[in-house]
């Protein structure tokens, strides 16, 4: 029971982090001006010994990246409830990238073990509910593969720009 | 008011008519499911059907509805002086208040309705408004609430007899009729070649200007008389209800509750197509600064119905929240309301999950207090009643 | 009751935009809140907090008037709302106050208010305790923990309207001293000799002069006569449960004993259908109840 | 000695020797065309029990968690194979008490959709009967039709690979005969429609289907194993991860929701699917979840007492996300 209230809480800051990500919030790198289509919201889900760290690591070393993207830190992979995703493009962002330690390196040794088979059939149901391969990816990096990350975000965004804005459909 | 009749075939021209003024909702056929829906020219209209899946009260009572919009923004400090300024030192604090921006709220309220007409309804759906009326419309002290009463005015309701009851109609034993005119402001009635029409009210009458209206023939009049008793007979009253509020209070404690709710599952699906129930809850959400407060559909099956903070249910067994509906319709609801909330459709019984029958529970639990045992109710956590915690208390 | 009258409205009665506050029951829009400013924080106890609030609209603040025991709607928009009792005395113009134990949702959310923030109010809702009819009578209030905020309106109601009443005793217990609400109150009423006044905690702690032991148990030692007396209780579930047994065991008669309902609300209005107990809606059938009002209703509390 | 027999006499056996408090099979409900589930405390009682292939119902539902009343008691319930695959899932997890029930499992030859056969009249049926391979259908008005068995099964049915219960304390009568199932992989022809659908027609067939859902939760109450029915995340306020709001959006997340709580449970039986009021496709859903699983890891869920869901284990040398 507790720990269900836990993995809900911090569900919410992820469900809050979608719809803050508002037209408008911020220039993006990338995408047209005023009269183009609205920049592409993306939420980052990454665990907090890796990945954040990662992303961390690529800001101090002035990594150029694309600002679309929304980061939502979480403990651990394993803490990810496919929930989270979902909830997220059904808020409205236009990819999710979730990312982790890589396998064998989880800081709580088999978080991401768990996580992966989770978010393999995560990317199978989305590309089922009709949701582009290119908006959803999960991926692992390291707290010192700075430049990785800065390749995954701009890759990821990219492939999402590239499709543009979802229009408002079912989830 | 004269009996009219329409042809068959210009129904759709009459709903065309109707549609010139007026959302027109009606039963269509999609995917083999028979639902209530915005009629288009075009679509069919599915009257063989007896019912339904769902009662239409959704277009009345909408199954989500916002009804308060607000934003938050900041407000400038010289706007704070002035509007502090005529308070006075009442707030003990004006001067700090007024030097600090700070954050303040505008809220609307949103009350939305245009004319609609519902055809294909049948008389135990119209029924179901009716009763639906008394709890919101600030009947007898109660407060009248805007949101529904706008949409249920601006509503008219074109009933159609039930030519051919179900099995598991039981409309006559709510005091009801296949072609009852209890908030039906007018019933179209299948005849030879098309329907024969009367209106009740004057919304009624104001859908009738179609041109191809005529006056029913004096056969075709008598013909319809002729069908509503035949449809009445049809219905099976298998059980009574008189003094069935006090057999529910006797049967309160009951062991029989126990042996009904075994095959409930605790879903809300007899309380969504029910043409009369009316519970709902409320939310807020918030984006930013801007959010809204809306209300959806809520059931007494829901198992959080009615869980407290404290984490405490006067509820928590499912059998309780079983009893709960039934001693809702036929009991609570009367002793404030003078009527039954319950119009027969039946709905309840063929869309059960586990066909749970309404009729059967009655049978049992509105007969006088032949089941009272309520041997195994101490099993289930209800706090005694305090003159029984006295009792205990001594022992 | 209610059933038989025969008003049917329509929307032509309701006053546009106006809520129940403003335009009176049955011609607001009873799902209106009116908006308040947070004027004055109290802090009760470590997860109780007193919250004054003043209507923003100046007429609704000079209109504004409620019966004590009755309840509001209190609510953070974009959070929700919570059903309180109100705690101010109904003779104070100007603010309404409520105070809000810190438990779920909106609690918490509460709890975070500072002053100046908005928040939204409809109230006020339910019955009130009878005290005209009360009028000649002692009144004991026996009260636990938050239990007091119910009765804390009342109580200052009685006590400004002293000569009405023969006597008024106050019990009131607490698990441990520093969970005592509005003890500016209790000094005053400690100096008053009008007021018999018993506190008890729980479990005995350093420094405590007054009683220890449960509400109930107190309660049987103080032995109070029932004789022209009114027993309101008011407190956590099971606090209510046995008090309400030890007011049997004294005497009291069902008619004599009085407690306040408290039931997940949503409506407030007796609409949405959750907070009954049996036929009554505690919403607008209670809070108040006797408790011969309670035997006649099913055991669902 | 039928099926049924079998049943009535290990029911009666049962609650005469005290092991079970009630038994919950299966009887005829309102008229003869339905079957609703039976909750047998009486010996005398058992005769209403019955079966047929109108005993949809999977009765291992009544088994979650505060569904049984009293919370405590002894259950004997009959299971079809695809039933036990959801008490053994329940098992797996000590969801279940094992020593609190009794399990009769009843081999199935197969039930049929009566949904598929009440769209072929418009009148009411109330009485359906079975012979040779024949289904006959009476209505209400006296009009009857016979139907090939085989032509009005559930579609999950027909792609059955356990009709004889994989879990069971009794069995009532000889098992079916059964399908290859180390030579032949699942058959999952029946979402290769959807599955063959553009993301975009995808998307809009969704938004189409979950604009009906009522959000009355008889999918979730009445699947076996999602267990924490009462407490449903897709209810709670605090924090409010899916909206109470009702929309096509709202609705398909919502049943995203019931789908991964369950993956790895799910063995298809399609309790939900035949729950649902507005008749939601749902297996369009749990389908393919167990479709992509077995793709995965060669896994069917509930099948194997000792082995664990499959999300709630790892394998070190899994391949995914490499």
């Amino acid at each position: 029971m507790a720990e269900e209230t836990q993995t809900s809480q911090a569900g919410a800051q992820a469900a809050g982090a979608a719809p803050s990500a508002a037209p408008g919030d911020s220039p993006t790198v990338g995408t047209a001006a005023s009269g183009g289509p609205r920049p592409v919201k993306i939420i980052g889900i990454v665990c907090n010994w890796c990945s954040y760290a990662g992303a961390d690591t690529a800001g101090v070393g002035r990594f150029r990246q694309p600002a679309n993207i929304r980061l939502v830190r979480v403990p651990c992979t394993g803490r990810v409830d496919p929930l989270f995703a979902l909830k997220a493009f059904e808020k409205g962002a236009d990819g999710v990238l979730i990312s982790g330690c890589h396998p064998g390196d989880c800081h709580y040794s088999e978080g991401n073990y768990y996580a992966r088979r989770k978010f393999e059939l995560l990317e199978r149901m989305i590309h089922h509910l009709g949701i582009p391969k290119e908006r959803f990816q999960w991926t692992w990096v390291s707290a010192s593969e700075g430049q990785r990350w800065q390749q995954v975000v701009t890759d990821f965004v990219a492939g999402v720009e590239k499709l543009g804005p979802r229009k408002g459909r079912a989830l | 008011m004269a009996i009219k009749y329409l042809s068959g075939d210009q129904l759709p021209a009459f709903l065309g008519y109707v549609a010139e003024k007026a959302r027109v909702v009606a039963p269509i056929k999609s995917d083999g499911v028979v639902q209530f829906q915005p009629w288009a020219p075009g679509k069919d209209v599915e009257l063989d059907v007896l019912l339904a899946k769902q009662s239409p009260k959704a277009f009345v009572f909408l199954q989500s509805e916002t009804y308060l919009k607000f934003g938050y923004r900041m407000e400038e400090p010289s706007e704070v002086t002035g509007d502090a300024a005529t308070d006075g030192a009442e707030g003990g604090n004006a001067a700090t208040e007024a030097a600090i921006p700070h954050e303040t709220v505008e809220v609307e309220a949103l009350n939305e309705a245009s004319a609609q007409v519902i055809f294909g309804l049948r008389p135990c759906d119209a029924r179901g408004f009716v009763q639906m009326d008394n709890v919101f419309g600030g009947y007898g002290g109660f407060y009248f609430d805007p949101l529904y009463n706008a949409r249920r005015e601006a509503t008219t309701l074109l009933a159609v007899t039930c030519r051919d009851p179900r099995s598991t109609c039981f409309c006559t034993a709510i005091g009801g009729c296949p072609a009852g005119r209890e908030g039906v402001d007018a019933l179209f009635t299948q005849v030879v070649g098309g329907y024969t029409v009367e209106a009740f009210t004057d919304k009624g009458e104001a859908t009738l200007g179609f041109s191809a209206l005529a006056d029913a023939s004096d056969a075709q009049a008598g013909e319809a008389a002729e069908v509503k008793v035949q449809a009445t007979t049809k219905v099976d009253v298998p059980f009574t209800l008189e003094g069935i509020r006090d057999n529910l209070r006797a049967n309160f404690e009951g062991q029989a509750w126990h042996d009904l709710h075994m095959r409930c599952i605790s879903c809300g699906t007899c309380t969504y197509v029910c043409p009369n129930c009316y519970c709902f809850n409320v939310g807020d959400e918030l984006v930013e600064c801007a959010g809204e407060r809306y209300r959806t559909w809520d059931n007494c099956f829901n198992p959080l119905y009615t869980e407290e903070t404290s984490g405490h249910n006067p509820r928590e067994a499912k059998f309780s929240r079983f009893r709960n509906r039934f001693s809702h319709k036929f009991w609570y609801y009367p002793d404030k309301y003078d009527s039954l909330l319950c119009s027969g459709c039946g709905r309840c019984i063929v869309h059960c999950p586990t066909r749970i029958d309404i009729r059967e529970v009655l049978r049992v639990m509105g007969s006088p207090a032949t089941v009272a045992g309520g041997s195994s109710l101490a099993a289930h956590g209800t706090a005694p009643a305090p003159s029984q915690a006295a009792d205990g208390e001594e022992t | 009751m209610a059933g038989n009258g025969k008003t049917r409205l329509t929307s032509a009665d309701v006053v546009a935009g106006a809520s129940t506050a403003r335009a009176g029951k049955l011609g607001g829009n009873p799902y209106l809140p009116e908006i308040a400013t947070v004027i004055k924080i109290i802090e009760e106890t470590p997860n109780i907090k007193t919250f004054r609030m003043r209507f923003d609209d100046p007429a609704v603040r000079a209109d504004f008037s409620f019966l004590p025991g009755q309840v509001g709607q209190l609510g953070i928009f974009g959070v929700g709302e919570s059903t309180f009792a109100i705690t101010s005395r109904p003779s104070e113009k100007g603010f309404i106050q409520f105070s809000v134990m810190k438990a779920g949702e909106v609690t918490r959310a509460l709890h975070n208010l500072s002053e100046g923030d908005k928040v939204g109010i409809r109230a006020p809702m339910g019955c009130g305790f009878p005290v005209d009819a009360w009028k000649g009578k002692k009144i004991l209030y026996v009260m636990g923990g938050i239990g007091s905020a119910a009765l804390k309106a009342t109580i200052e109601y009685t006590l400004e309207h002293r000569a009405d009443y023969e006597g008024i005793s106050i019990l009131y217990g607490a698990t441990a001293p520093q969970n005592f609400t509005y003890q500016y109150d209790i000094e005053d009423w400690q100096k008053r000799d009008d007021i018999d006044l018993v506190l008890t905690i729980d479990r005995e702690c350093d420094g405590w002069q007054c009683d220890v032991g449960l509400v109930p148990h107190v309660l049987e030692r103080m032995n109070p006569d029932p004789a022209n007396t009114i027993a309101i209780t008011c407190g956590p579930p099971i606090m209510i449960k046995f008090a309400l047994m030890s007011f049997q065991k004294l005497g009291f008669t069902d008619e004599q004993t009085f407690t306040t309902l408290e039931k997940r609300m949503k409506c407030g209005i007796g609409i949405c259908g959750r907070c009954n107990v049996g036929p009554k809606y505690v919403c607008v059938d209670g809070p108040v109840f006797s408790l011969a009002e309670l035997k006649e209703l099913p055991d669902e509390l | 000695m039928s099926r049924q027999d079998h049943i009535r006499e290990f029911a009666t056996a049962a609650l005469a020797a005290g092991r079970v408090d009630y038994v919950i099979g299966w009887k005829y409900g309102y008229n003869q065309s339905e079957v609703v589930p039976a909750f047998v405390k009486d010996p005398a009682d058992v005769d209403q029990l019955v079966w047929n292939p109108l005993c949809h119902h999977n009765l291992v539902t009544f088994l979650k968690r505060k569904m049984p009343d009293p919370l405590d008691a002894k259950i004997g319930v009959c299971v079809k194979g695809c039933d036990s695959r959801t008490l053994v899932a329940l098992l797996q997890e000590e969801l279940v008490d094992k020593d609190r029930i009794y399990v009769i499992g009843v081999p199935c030859d197969g039930v049929v959709d009566r949904r598929k056969l009440e769209k072929e009249f418009a009148d009411e049926m109330i009485h359906i009967s079975f012979s040779d391979g024949k289904v006959g259908v009476t209505t209400r008005n006296g009009e009857t039709k016979e139907f090939d068995k085989d032509a009005v099964l559930l579609d999950v049915c027909r792609l059955c690979r356990y009709p004889n219960p994989v879990y069971a304390d009794d069995t009532a009568g000889p098992p079916v005969a059964e399908p290859d199932r180390k030579h032949t992989a699942p058959d999952w022809t029946d979402i290769a429609e959807y599955e063959n659908l553009s993301d975009d027609d995808k998307q809009a067939l969704l938004e189409q289907i979950y604009a009906t859902c009522i959000r009355c939760f008889a999918c979730i109450n009445v699947c076996p194993v999602c267990f924490c029915w009462d407490k449903c995340v897709n209810r709670s306020r605090q924090p409010e991860l899916v909206s109470q709001k009702v929309g096509p959006k709202e609705n398909l997340l919502f049943q995203m929701v019931h789908m991964f709580h369950v993956a790895g449970r799910c063995p298809s039986c399609g309790a939900c699917d035949r729950a649902c009021p507005v008749e939601i496709p749902l297996y369009l859903l749990h389908r393919k979840m167990n479709k992509e699983l077995y793709d995965m890891f060669a896994f069917e869920p509930g099948v194997k007492l000792d082995e664990k869901p499959v999300l709630q284990v790892f394998d070190i040398k899994d391949q995914f996300g490499e």
